[in-house]
C-alpha cells in the first residue's frame, strides 16, 4: 500500500516543482502557513513561479522568503502591504501582481477544486477588478465573471492529519487551506500532528484525505505573530464579553 | 465642535441591532467593539474565518492561531465558530452579515466609495473590502469630513479608484451623518456634530446633498 | 435580548409560511429529514408550495405527507422514487417536478446562500438537463450554466445546536442540510439536542449560527430506516475491512 | 460461456488500483466492494457525504443517520470521513474521484451513456449518475451485453435520453470488454469471456468496433 506519510518538507517536495508552475500557498498574514514547504521551495531554487495566497509573506516572514530569492514572477492576492521587496519589485515592473478581493480569491480556488469553470459574484462590479472581464445582469443586479483557479502544487498546513490525509486546523489558522487542498493537481500537507487513523472524528474531518498527496510533520518552528496585542490583565479580572479594542500593539 | 474619533465610534455604534451579525474595518469602525450596548447580543465576524471575537487576550496568552482580519491577536468566545474563507465570504456575499463598519477614502453622494487604492503609491490589494461592500445589506462608512490639506472626501464622484459602486447606506463624518440611497435618490443630512451648522458642512462638501425635515443635534 | 429557541416545530413554524412560498427541506432518502417540521408544515394547510430538496419523502414519509395533502405545486429534486402519489399526480400533469442531477442541486443551493447567481458545470451537458439552458466552452471544454437557487424558508435537522444557533449534523445525516441553512431567508433548525453555549467545540462547528433563526427540540420520534441491510453476526467476528455488500435487505 | 454478474463484477474489480477513491453504482457494482484485493487500499466514496464506506452494519446495530447512497444502512471505519452534499459532490466535479463504476441501460461507441430514464415510464430522477459521469475522469459500465428481448445496448448512437456525452471509458458486458475512446477514435473489443466469440460479439452489437491486436481471454 502506497503510504502518503513524508520525512520532512525536502522529501516531501522532491520531485514535485518545475520551473514556471503555479503553487498555491494557504495562511492569511503569518497565520497557518506553511513555513517548511515554502523553506524547501526556497532551496529548491526553481524560478518563474507564479504564487497563489493572500498575502506574500511580509519582510522576513513566510513566501517573502522565496520572492526575495527571485524565484517569483507572478503573484495572486488580495492584501501585499509589509513587503518591501514586493513593493519594490512590483513598481519597477519586474513582478506581476493580480490583486483579488479576498472573497473573490477563495471562491476562485474553491470553484477550482470544485470543477466550476467559472461564476458570478457582485464583487468588484464598477471597480478596476472588473476591467476585461464579462459583466452580466441577474434579477437586474450587475455581476463580474470569475473563474476557477487551480495550481500544480499546492501547501497547505493543517493542526492535525491521520496517515489517509484527514485533516483538522486549529481556529483562524485554518484561512485558505482547506480550499487550496482541493484546487491543487498535487497537495502537501504541513501538519503540526500526526495522529493515528481513528484519533480524528468522522464528523470532524476538515479535508477529507482524498485531497492530500503528501503529508510531512513540520519542524518545531516558533509559529510567528505579525501584531501581537494584548490587554492587561486586570487586577480583579473583568471581560466586556466582546472584543476589547482598547489593547496594545507589543 | 467636531467629533472625536471615540465620538464617531460612539454614533456608529447606534447602528447596531439586538442580534445582529457584525463586521468591523480596521481604525475607528474597531473601536465600535467596545461599545456594543449591555443586554445587546452582537457577534463580530472576522473575515479571515471567524464569528463570535472575543477580546485582545491578556498579555502573555496570545495565540498566534487565533488572529482577526487586521493580523492581530484576539480571543475566542465559548459561542465562537471557525471556518474557511471561502465559507466567511459566501457569509458575506450571500448577505447574511447584517452591518459593515468601515473606512473610507472618499464617499460619493450616490453611495460609491473608494478606500483602497491611490494612484501612484504602492497599491497594497483590496483585501475584503470590495467583498463587504458589496455583500453586505447595510454598509456604514466612517471617515473624517476633509483630507489634512482641506479637501472634500463627501464627492459628487470619488476620483480615486473604487472599492464599490452604489453600497453606502450610512456616512458618519467628524461633522455630520448622512444617509445616502443606493438607488440613486441623493443623499441627506441627518445629524450634526455639536457646534456645526449646515453652512459649515456645506463649505466643506463637495457631494450635494438635501438637510433632513428634522434634524437631529448631537449633544 | 432575542432568543432563537421556541418550544416545538408548531411554534416555530408559526407566522412563517404562506400559500405560494419556496421552501427547502434538507435530508437525503429518510435520513437527516426535519420530521416535526414537516408535520407542522402539513397541520399549517399553506398550499401551492415549492419544494426544493433531494427527495420528496417515500409512501408515508417524510415530505409525503405534505404532497398527499396536496400542498405542493412543484417540486425541485434529483431522485423521487418510491413515492406512488407523486409519480401519479405528476403522469396526471397535477405536479411539477424540475429533476436537477443531484450535485448541481446541492451547488445551485450552496450558491444561492453565497450571493453567487449563477455558475457554470460540466454535469448535464448535451442531455435533457442542459435544455433550455445557456451552454459555454471553457478551455475546450462544454459547459452548462446553471442559477443559484434561494428559498423563503429553510427546514434544517441537526443533532445538536447551542442558543447562538451553532450546529453539528451526525453522519450521513449531514447531507444537504447545511446548504440549505444557508440558503433560506429565513432558517429553523429542528434538532435533536440543545446543548449549552461552550460545549460544541468552534474548530467542529458545522453551521454557524448566523445561519440559523430560530431552533426547537425535536419530538422524540423513531428515525426511519428506508432500506435497513445488515449482515449476519459471524461466530467469530471477521470483517473485511470494507464495504461487504454481501448484506440481506431486511 | 456468457459471465455471470459475479464475474463482471470481478472483471470490473480489475480496474482498481492502490490508493484510489471509488465511488460504485447499484446493482453489480455494488459487489465490487467486496473484491478488492488484499493489501490495497481503496477508499470508498458515497455521494451523500462520505469517504470510507465501511460493510453492512450487524444484525441489530444499523444506525439510521448512517446510509449509502442507495439508502441502504452501512458502517463507518476509523478513518472515514462525512461532509455536507455540496462538498461531495465539489468532490466528484472537482475530478477528486478516481473511478466511478455504474451501471447502464445504453452505451454508444463515442461513449454517449444512457441510464435515467425510459420515455413514457416515470421518471424517478438521475440522482447524481450525471455528475459523476461528467466529473469522474475514469468512468467504467457494467451492463447486460443485449436487452431482455435480445436489443443492442452497445449502439452507434443511444436512443434513450441521455446521461452524460462522450463519458464512458470502459464497458463491461456479459460477453466483452470494451475501450472506448472519449475524443471520438472508437471503441476497441479487448476481451471476451469464455466461449464467446468475435462474431458473436458482432452479431449482438450495434456499435461499430474494432477488435484489439492481443485479445485478452478471460479463463
Amino acid at each position: 500500500m502506497k503510504t502518503k506519510i513524508y520525512a520532512d518538507a525536502k522529501s516531501a517536495l522532491a520531485g514535485v516543482v518545475a520551473d514556471g508552475m503555479t503553487i498555491m500557498s494557504g495562511g492569511f498574514g503569518l497565520c497557518g502557513v506553511p513555513e517548511d514547504l515554502i523553506q524547501a521551495l526556497k532551496t529548491s531554487g526553481v524560478r518563474d513561479l507564479t504564487v497563489i495566497g493572500n498575502n506574500v509573506g511580509c519582510d522576513g516572514h513566510g513566501m517573502w522568503h522565496v520572492l526575495a530569492n527571485n524565484q517569483i514572477r507572478k503573484v495572486l492576492a488580495s492584501y501585499v502591504g509589509e513587503n518591501k521587496i514586493l513593493e519594490s519589485r512590483y513598481m519597477n515592473g519586474e513582478i506581476e501582481i493580480e490583486f483579488n478581493p479576498q472573497g473573490t480569491l477563495a471562491e476562485r480556488i474553491r470553484a477550482g477544486g470544485a470543477g466550476i469553470p467559472a461564476f458570478y459574484t457582485r464583487t468588484g462590479y464598477g471597480t478596476k477588478v472588473a476591467e476585461g472581464k464579462e459583466t452580466r445582469q441577474f434579477n437586474g443586479q450587475w455581476y463580474v465573471m470569475e473563474t476557477g483557479l487551480v495550481a500544480d502544487v499546492s501547501f497547505v498546513k493543517a493542526w492535525k492529519a491521520d496517515e489517509e490525509g484527514n485533516l483538522v486546523y486549529r481556529k483562524t489558522a485554518r484561512n485558505f487551506n482547506p480550499m487550496m487542498a482541493t484546487a491543487g493537481r498535487l497537495v502537501i500537507a504541513e501538519v503540526e500532528q500526526l495522529v493515528n487513523i481513528g484519533e480524528i472524528p468522522p464528523d470532524q474531518v476538515h479535508t477529507p484525505g482524498i485531497y492530500v498527496d503528501r503529508i510531512f510533520v513540520a519542524s518545531n518552528y516558533v509559529k510567528h505573530i505579525e501584531r501581537l496585542t494584548t490587554r492587561p490583565r486586570p487586577a480583579a479580572e473583568q471581560g466586556s464579553g466582546i472584543a476589547a479594542a482598547a489593547g496594545a500593539e507589543v | 465642535m467636531a467629533w472625536t474619533r471615540e465620538q464617531m465610534a460612539a454614533r456608529a455604534a447606534r447602528e447596531l441591532q439586538d442580534g445582529y451579525y457584525v463586521n468591523l474595518g480596521v481604525g475607528i469602525p474597531t473601536m465600535v467593539a467596545n461599545l456594543i450596548p449591555e443586554g445587546m447580543r452582537v457577534m463580530l465576524h472576522s473575515e479571515n474565518g471567524m464569528l463570535g471575537m472575543g477580546p485582545f487576550p491578556f498579555e502573555g496568552e496570545a495565540d498566534a492561531d487565533l488572529i482577526n482580519a487586521g493580523k492581530q491577536t484576539i480571543t475566542e468566545l465559548p459561542q465562537t465558530s471557525y471556518f474557511q474563507s471561502s465559507d466567511s465570504f459566501a457569509m458575506i456575499r450571500g448577505g447574511h452579515i447584517n452591518l459593515s463598519i468601515l473606512g473610507g477614502m472618499q464617499v460619493a453622494e450616490n453611495g460609491d466609495l473608494a478606500n483602497w487604492m491611490v494612484p501612484g503609491k504602492m497599491i497594497k490589494g483590496m483585501g475584503g473590502a470590495m467583498d463587504l461592500v458589496a455583500g453586505v445589506p447595510r454598509v456604514v462608512v466612517v471617515m473624517e469630513h476633509n483630507e489634512k490639506g482641506g479637501a472634500a472626501k463627501f464627492k459628487r464622484q470619488c476620483s480615486l479608484p473604487l472599492t464599490g459602486t452604489g453600497v453606502v447606506d450610512l456616512l458618519i463624518t467628524d461633522l455630520a451623518v448622512f444617509e445616502i440611497d443606493r438607488g440613486g435618490k441623493g443623499a441627506v443630512l441627518v445629524e450634526l456634530a455639536p457646534g456645526v451648522s449646515v453652512d459649515e458642512v456645506r463649505a466643506r462638501t463637495e457631494a450635494n446633498f438635501r438637510v433632513a425635515d428634522v434634524l437631529a443635534r448631537a449633544t
